[in-house]
């Protein structure tokens, strides 16, 4: 059986990348991207302790299951979102939102 | 009368709202309005005046209802010898104020309603008993004075306004720190003043210097006290004449009777390590405030400086911390708010009629407005201290009890002496002598102008004369006052 | 499961409500049909909070929690909407929307708050916040055509997600550490975890930072004035209060009653981190002449006065909790008068000499200003005068003198607009307001409220006395 | 009637009170309102007078209630009547009253015409009292009383500058030893003493304080009295009405400083040290104050240097325990010098100038002030027999029974110079020739019958203290515990004829036969002629030493509150709001450092979670 801390060196990984990718990106897109990736780093860590805990009940499976369906509502906001700003500023880059300012 | 005391802390208040329900059309009525409810005030405490056991050193009147109980905050007020003086300088003055106010024309009902509250929040300062009662009646005082000045005011009444603000402000905020720092300090737990005044004692040294100085700050802020002084030129000078009157004849004796109902009785320990200090201070306000008032070229300036240099003689009877020093130092408040007051309407007579303060522009008055170089002349010979007027005697208290305690600073001081003659003669010879400066001749004082001047006029002969009128009264609460010091 | 119904009752009907309205909305009814059916919805839940079983103590097998706690909350929720709902309704919407959808986006923003404050399990928390998040988004940018309220919509999404996508993994890691994620089964957990304590700390501090974003302290404050400033005025004054006592609420649940920090290291985080927001936000509102970022500056600023209390233990837990309530009624009256006194504008001068033309709004909204200065007798100074007793008996002398100086700074702004409405000349235009009956209750009982408590503080600290007995 | 001696300043008060009030209404009534008083309270005086000294009583004093109390004392308005009390009211009554007369005349064309009654009956009403309180502290609030009339008076024609700014350079002057009686008193109130005349000679004490109160209260009395070197209020003080002058100025109320000494002698009598001070200050005073006056060509101003001179005599004499001399000669020295003032104001009256220069010939135009003015001067030149030639035989015996030779000489200068300069006023400006082409009239009566009542005084009231008249009447009275028999001193009688004469003769020979210095002494007598034309350059140092630092220090506290203390204020304000816009700017706008801001955040709080930064707290 793969050791527990493989897995959560792999969502801490990921979690890496995606804050990474959130500092970095400039691109409302990436971005979501990889907000996804801090929302299934989390999800592997739910799973896998779920799985490795002395007493598995289920509870953290159900949750990422949960988790699973809310990320794709906010993300489906967060694109509706996006489409609707890029209507309006026929941009998707982050640079370009700053109207509201000081 | 069970609750003589809240009706007199309330009444303007109600006076205020019942204003606030007259059309702003019915400007006569409002006045009226205003008028009547400061002289039912007045009436009031002319009652409670008589009605007050001046052989007893106790507060009287209490009340007393449980307000905040989790916290042990009570609604008390009671009067005692310091306060009852002011209070009724306050009602007096309030009532002088609220007839001065012919050159308020613009948006007279919020100027009354305004008023009403201030009068609420300065009566509700002399006579709350509970500190956080206290705090909040301070700062009542606070936005309406802010609004009177900044929207009644001259030229720079913005600037003054803020400045004002944030000086008393700041000031206030270190008197709420250390309120609820002696709450917490004293066991048990209290915010009642007379309760604190037999804990507050038995604090450690170092908290009692620590909260004394907080509490002087605050005090030192609003009396004013060097270096702590400078917005009181300014607010005084952009101030409305009746705005100045309530400013300089009441709101300074707040800080200054705060010091004696607060600082003196609670930190004994303090207030024997810093008398030093503060008679030096006061003797700095004094000479200080007539040296910059000397200088000036308004006139309302100059009154205003001489505030400073007269409230120096208040620190000095304070930091003396016998008998003679804190009579003369509550004579001396309220014998300032009187002259002062005086002072300031005088200057307002003057405005209305020359719409300017400058000095140069007047002159020779004395030939041309002898009534009211009548008046000028008695309220400036008052306010340098002339013996027979009010002025001597808290003057001559105040340097006999520093004095007693501190001969040097006394020395010190008598030059200060020298100096406020010198400023106030040289206003009589600039304001009174000399040859009319402008071609127009103003108008003499007429009866409506005179009426308010002449019970102040009385007021500082009668005390003069005779100033057992006054000091019967504060005897008693001052020798407890030593006696627990 | 019969108890666990009859307990969401209230919540039920928000969302039957919320569902009705959202058709009513779709099939083209009118607007006034809409707003009694808001109201009523909230009006209905609000009673039947009384019918709330209290013999229970957990529904859902630990989803829900009902204390009292939670029980006051829920109803402090139902408050927040009625207000909102009442605001929306006065409120003069400059483009016609589609008005059955704003009130189902509100209603479900109201039920998701109620779940949070209620929850008794990290799945709960994590659900309703991120419930409420999304539900914020859309409410921000309500204003489609509108590059402002876009861009205040898309940038609290982007700021939101990141702070929930944190919270979630912190979670994990305390499922992964306690094996549990129902709250007081983690709190018995804790106790033994002492060897854990940095990765603890880790996802203490991120699950933290997901509650410090919706009560908006610093340095999770920064959405707040781009999106207060883009939203409907409306819309701001919900997120002033709704969601940022939601976030308070959390905050004192999760880390004070189920202690997820180490409490000695707590108290000096939270002193850092009150004393940032202070300082932020006060600062930052000094120079704003747009009342509405202004307004928005200083709820940050009023937040850190909160989370101060929040940092002295259980007294200042209760001054919290006072100053979580007054400041509701105290901000929404700003918000509202604000909106009403300004027509929509956010610019100051829109302000300039309100009190010849408008003297009872002008005098309404100086009283909200003022009771957030905290002067006395508002109930803005009981507020803050409880928060710096707690401060002074904990003998952090300092935070109440830092908390002070703050006051100060926060009076000139607040006097700032003050003075725009009685120093200044009125704007030569003339502007008829519509003055609607929502508008008048909204204003009447948040001044009622903040002059009530302020004179008889009593009142309400006794209510708040058998929360905390 | 002795009970009824409170009414004295009573009278005069009630005169200002409706002078002041109903002016306008009174016009010129209110002149004899004024008057009508003054001659009440001086019939009650005289009653009084006869009244204690038929029945041989020499002291009487009530209390008329308490005032204040203060360090355990009570102090109550009290009145003490004794013979020295007597004399002044007898004094200030006869004198006021004469000169209340003459000023009809003299104001008669004066718009203010009331209000100078009024001012002068307050006047007489805060002297009466001031003679007449018991102690102390009440003495200074009379004190204060006249020194305020004595400014309102100065400053009468206040359209001039010089008038104004003489008014309060009289009150500032006199203030400064206020200052220093009222600290004087002090000091007495603080060691436990009553401040009641009778008890001062029983004060008991550290000497050096006493001493220091004693020096304190001789201050007081400098800066009434005019002596060096707070005199330079007195010449100034000539800007005033005339009649001003002579009751004001050199009558009574620049008497008081010297009263004052002499009331409380017994206390100045226990410390030599004190008592030393007034000789040497009184000794200065005068020597310097005649010499000035033998250069000043304006008349006020040669009879103001004068007065300085005389009133340094008095406190000379009193300084070397010449008690009765210093009182004598300020009975005597009152009239003549009220009688000097008033012909100078009839002579001013009459052409319109002060200089002596410019006037001439006056003798046979204005018969009778020519006349009157001649017996005044000769009786302060003190030529026998007139008054001033007794009491100064008085001080020159007093003095060279104390053994100061050079006091004694001082004195004998001081005599000498008055004799010299009274004789250049009578030689330039009543005899020779007229420089004026104007008619001159004569003076009305009702300015000069008081000029003949004063003449009459100032050839007699000599015979009182006379020791082969009456048996000296005077010593005895002012001394009662005095009883051994006055001798009369051939030698000073002869001594100071020569003295008088010689300076007469002196003066004769330059002024009207226009002698000169040889040219070999002139050199160096020129020098010493500016030095004393420009008055020793005394109102320069003061300009010098004290107004100008006051006036450097003045705007220096305006610029301290400007720049400094608002300064830091504003400081405050801009350092806040500088700070406010820098923290503003970190709301970019922009999410990436939103986003940053959070992350660096949790990055924060970890690190302080992790136990490095938590320690600071």
């Amino acid at each position: 059986m793969i050791p527990l801390e493989h897995i959560v060196v792999l969502s801490v990984f990921l979690l890496s990348v995606g804050i990474y990718g959130v500092l970095t990106q400039r691109n409302a897109i990436r971005f979501l991207i990889s907000i996804e990736l801090i929302l299934n780093a989390a999800n592997i860590n739910l799973i896998a302790f779920n799985k490795y805990l002395s007493t598995p009940d289920g509870l953290g499976q159900v949750f990422a299951l949960l988790v699973v369906g809310v990320a794709a509502a906010a993300s489906v906001v967060g694109l509706v979102l996006i489409i609707a700003i890029y209507r309006l500023k026929k941009s998707v880059f982050t640079d370009d939102f700053n109207l509201l300012k000081w | 009368m069970p609750n003589l005391l809240t009706i007199i802390i309330f009444f303007p208040l109600l006076g205020g709202l019942l204003i606030s329900l007259i059309p702003r059309r019915n400007e006569s009525i409002i006045r009226l309005t205003a008028v009547l409810f400061n002289v039912m005030t007045l009436g009031v405490v002319g009652v409670l005046c008589t009605l007050f056991d001046r052989t007893s050193s106790a507060v009287q009147f209490l009340e007393s209802v449980p307000w905040i109980p989790d916290i042990g905050i009570n609604y008390i007020v009671g009067v005692d010898g310091i306060s009852l003086g002011l209070v009724f300088l306050t009602a007096l003055l309030g009532l002088l104020a609220a007839l001065a106010t012919t050159s308020i024309t613009k948006s007279v009902k919020e100027y009354f309603i305004l008023y009403q509250i201030l009068m609420t929040g300065m009566l509700g300062t002399f006579l709350a008993l509970d500190l956080v009662l206290f705090y909040i009646f301070w700062e009542t005082v606070l936005i309406p004075m802010f609004f009177l000045i900044g929207i009644w005011g001259g030229q720079r009444r913005e600037y003054a306004a803020w400045k004002f603000f944030f000086y008393t402000l700041a000031g206030s905020f270190v008197m709420l720190l250390a309120i609820i720092a002696i709450y917490f300090l004293v066991t048990p737990h209290t915010f009642n003043m007379l309760e604190i005044t037999s804990l507050a004692p038995h604090l450690n040294n170092n908290f009692q210097c620590v909260l004394f100085l907080m509490f002087f700050l605050s005090f030192a802020v609003k009396i004013p006290v060097f270096p702590f002084h400078t917005w009181l030129p300014d607010a005084h000078v952009e101030a409305p004449t009746p705005v100045s009157v309530i400013l300089a004849g009441v709101l300074l004796k707040m800080g200054a009777y705060g010091l004696l109902r607060i600082c003196v009785p609670y930190f004994p320990y303090a207030l024997d390590y810093f008398a030093f200090s503060l008679g030096v201070l006061g003797a700095v306000n004094l000479i200080y405030g007539a040296c910059a008032a000397f200088v000036q070229t308004d006139f309302k300036k100059m009154i205003a400086y001489s505030s400073v240099s007269h409230m120096g003689f208040v620190l000095l009877g304070v930091a003396a911390m016998n008998s003679t020093g804190l009579n003369g130092s509550l004579l001396e408040m309220f014998n300032h708010g009187i002259i002062t007051g005086g002072m300031f309407l005088l200057v307002g007579v003057l405005y209305d009629r020359a719409h300017t303060r400058e000095m140069t522009a007047f002159g020779g008055l004395s030939s041309t407005m002898p009534r009211y170089a009548f008046f000028l002349t008695i309220m400036a010979l008052a306010s340098f201290g002339l013996p027979g007027l009010s002025g001597f005697v808290g003057e001559f208290l105040s340097i006999a009890g520093i004095y007693f305690t501190f001969p040097w600073l006394a020395a010190l001081s008598s030059i200060g002496l020298i100096m406020v003659v010198a400023l106030f003669l040289t206003i009589i010879r600039k304001v009174l002598w000399g040859r009319p400066q402008s071609a127009v001749h103003w108008p003499d004082m007429g009866f409506d102008e005179m009426i308010l001047l002449c019970p102040l006029v009385l007021i500082t002969l009668g005390v003069g004369f005779y100033p057992e009128i006054i000091l019967q009264f504060q005897r008693q609460a001052i020798n407890l006052l030593v006696r627990m010091s | 499961m019969n108890s666990s119904i009859s307990f969401i009752v209230p919540e039920i009907i928000l969302c039957t409500g919320a569902t009705a309205l959202l058709i009513a909305g779709a099939i083209g009814s009118r607007r006034r049909l809409l707003n009694i059916i808001a109201v009523m919805t909230v009006a209905i839940s609000f009673f039947s909070m009384f019918a709330v079983p209290g013999n229970i103590h957990s529904v859902f097998s630990g989803m829900l929690i009902n204390d009292a706690f939670s029980y006051v909350l829920r109803v402090f929720v139902l408050v927040v909407a009625m207000l909102s709902v009442l605001m929306s309704i006065g409120y003069t919407w400059p483009q016609e929307e589609d008005a059955g959808e704003y009130y189902f986006f509100i209603l479900l923003a109201t039920v998701s708050m109620m779940f949070a404050v209620s929850a008794g399990n990290m799945i709960m928390i994590y659900l309703s916040i991120e419930a409420l998040s999304i539900i914020s988004y859309i409410l921000a940018c309500y204003f489609k055509k509108d590059v402002l309220s876009t861009e205040a919509g898309v940038k609290y999404f982007l700021f939101g997600t990141l702070s929930t996508g944190l919270m979630l993994y912190g979670i994990s890691l305390v499922y992964g550490l306690t094996g549990t994620l129902d709250l007081e089964k983690i709190l018995i957990q804790l106790k033994v975890l002492e060897g854990y304590a940095p990765v603890l700390g880790l996802a203490a501090i991120l699950i933290f930072a997901g509650f410090a974003f919706k009560a908006s302290i610093v340095p999770f404050h920064v959405w707040v004035a781009d999106v207060y400033n883009g939203a409907p005025w409306p819309v701001a004054a919900f997120f002033s209060i709704g969601p940022k006592a939601v976030g308070f609420a959390l905050l004192i649940k999760v880390f004070f009653g189920y202690s997820l920090f180490l409490s000695s290291i707590w108290t000096g985080i939270a002193v850092i981190l009150a004393v940032a927001t202070m300082f932020v936000g006060n600062l930052s509102a000094f120079h704003q002449d747009n009342v509405k970022r202004l307004l928005a500056f200083s709820s940050v600023a009023q937040a850190g006065y909160i989370f101060a209390g929040l940092a002295m233990g259980l007294s200042g837990l209760k001054a919290a909790f006072f100053y979580i309530i007054i400041y509701t009624f105290m901000n929404m009256g700003a918000f509202a008068c604000v909106s009403y006194l300004a027509s929509d504008l956010s610019d100051i001068k829109a302000l300039r000499g309100i009190s010849r033309t408008s003297p009872a709004g002008a005098f309404i909204l100086s009283v909200f200003l003022l009771s957030l200065a905290g002067l006395p007798p508002l109930a803005g100074f009981w507020a803050k005068f409880f928060i710096l007793c707690s401060i002074i008996d904990a003998r952090h002398y300092f935070l109440a003198g830092i908390l002070v100086f703050n006051s100060c700074v926060a009076f000139f702004y607040y006097l700032k607009i003050v003075r725009t409405m009685y120093f200044d000349e009125p704007l030569s235009t003339v502007v008829s307001r519509k003055t609607s009956y929502s508008t008048l209750i909204v204003l009447a009982s948040c001044c009622l409220m903040v002059i009530e408590a302020g004179i008889f503080p009593r009142i309400l600290l006794d209510f708040l006395g058998l929360l905390f007995h | 009637m002795v009970k009824y001696v409170y009414l004295i300043p009573i009278f005069p008060f009630l005169a200002f009170w409706l002078n002041i009030l109903l002016g306008k209404q009174l016009g010129r009534l209110s002149a004899w309102i004024a008057i009508g008083a003054s001659l009440l309270s001086t019939i009650l005086t005289f009653g009084i007078f006869f009244g204690m000294v038929t029945a041989n009583v020499h002291n009487y004093t009530c209390s008329l209630g308490s005032w204040i109390s203060i360090n355990g004392q009570t102090l109550s308005l009290g009145i003490l009547v004794d013979n020295l009390t007597l004399m002044m009211l007898s004094v200030v009554t006869v004198v006021g009253t004469l000169i209340q007369i003459y000023s009809v005349g003299y104001m008669s064309t004066d718009i203010r015409f009331t209000r100078y009654f009024a001012y002068i009956s307050l006047f007489m009403a805060s002297m009466l009292a001031l003679v007449l309180v018991d102690d102390l502290l009440m003495l200074y609030i009379f004190w204060e009383g006249v020194g305020l009339c004595s400014c309102l008076l100065i400053a009468f024609w206040h359209e001039k500058p010089a008038a104004a700014a003489a008014g309060v350079k009289a009150f500032i002057t006199t203030r400064i030893g206020d200052t220093g009686l009222l600290i004087g008193i002090l000091i007495l109130l603080a060691s436990g003493h009553s401040l009641r005349f009778t008890d001062l000679g029983a004060v008991q004490g550290s000497e050096v304080l006493m001493t220091v109160a004693a020096l304190l209260i001789f201050l007081g009395a400098m800066g009434k009295s005019a002596q060096f070197p707070l005199h330079v209020w007195l010449p100034d003080a000539m800007e005033g009405p005339t009649a001003i002058s002579a009751l004001i100025h050199a009558a009574t109320m620049v008497a008081a400083g010297v009263y004052l000494v002499a009331r409380s002698y017994v206390f100045f009598i226990d410390h030599p040290l004190a008592l030393h001070t007034i000789a040497v200050i009184g000794a200065i005073s005068a020597v310097m104050a005649a010499s000035i006056a033998c250069t000043a060509n304006d008349i006020k101003r040669i009879l103001a240097y004068s007065t300085i001179s005389q009133l340094g005599l008095m406190m000379l004499a009193l300084g070397v325990g010449g008690y009765v001399a210093g009182t004598f000669h300020l009975m005597t020295h009152a009239f003549f010098k009220a009688l000097l003032f008033l012909g100078a104001g009839s002579v001013i009256h009459a052409v319109h100038t002060q200089d002596i220069h410019q006037m001439g010939g006056l003798l046979h135009r204005m018969k009778v002030t020519g006349i009157t003015f001649i017996i005044g001067a000769l009786a302060l030149a003190g030529v026998g027999p007139l008054s001033g030639f007794w009491s100064k035989d008085e001080i020159f015996i007093a003095l060279w029974q104390s053994g100061h030779p050079v006091l004694f000489a001082v004195a004998v200068l001081t005599s000498f110079l008055t004799a010299f300069y009274m004789a250049r006023v009578i030689f330039v400006a009543f005899l020779g020739i007229s420089r004026r082409q104007q008619q001159i009239h004569e003076s009305p009566l009702v300015m000069t019958i008081p000029l003949i009542i004063l003449a009459f005084f100032a050839v007699f009231l000599g015979f009182l203290g006379a020791p082969w008249c009456i048996n000296g009447a005077f010593q005895h009275f002012i001394s009662p515990a005095m009883h051994e028999v006055i001798h009369m001193n051939w030698g000073m009688v002869i001594l100071s004829s020569i003295l008088s004469l010689t300076a007469i003769t002196l003066a004769y020979l330059i002024f009207v036969k226009g002698f000169r210095l040889p040219s070999s002494g002139e050199q160096y007598f020129v020098c010493f002629y500016k030095l004393i034309e420009n008055k020793y350059y005394i109102d320069e140092i003061h300009e010098k030493i004290f107004i100008k630092p006051f006036h450097q220090l003045c705007s220096l506290f305006k610029k301290f509150d400007c720049m400094y203390i608002d300064g830091v204020i504003h400081a405050v304000a801009t350092v806040t709001a500088v700070m406010a816009s820098y923290i503003r700017r970190w709301q970019t706008g922009r999410i990436e450092n939103y986003l940053f801001y959070q992350i660096c955040g949790i990055f924060i709080l970890l690190m302080v979670i992790s136990g490095k930064l938590c320690r600071i707290f």
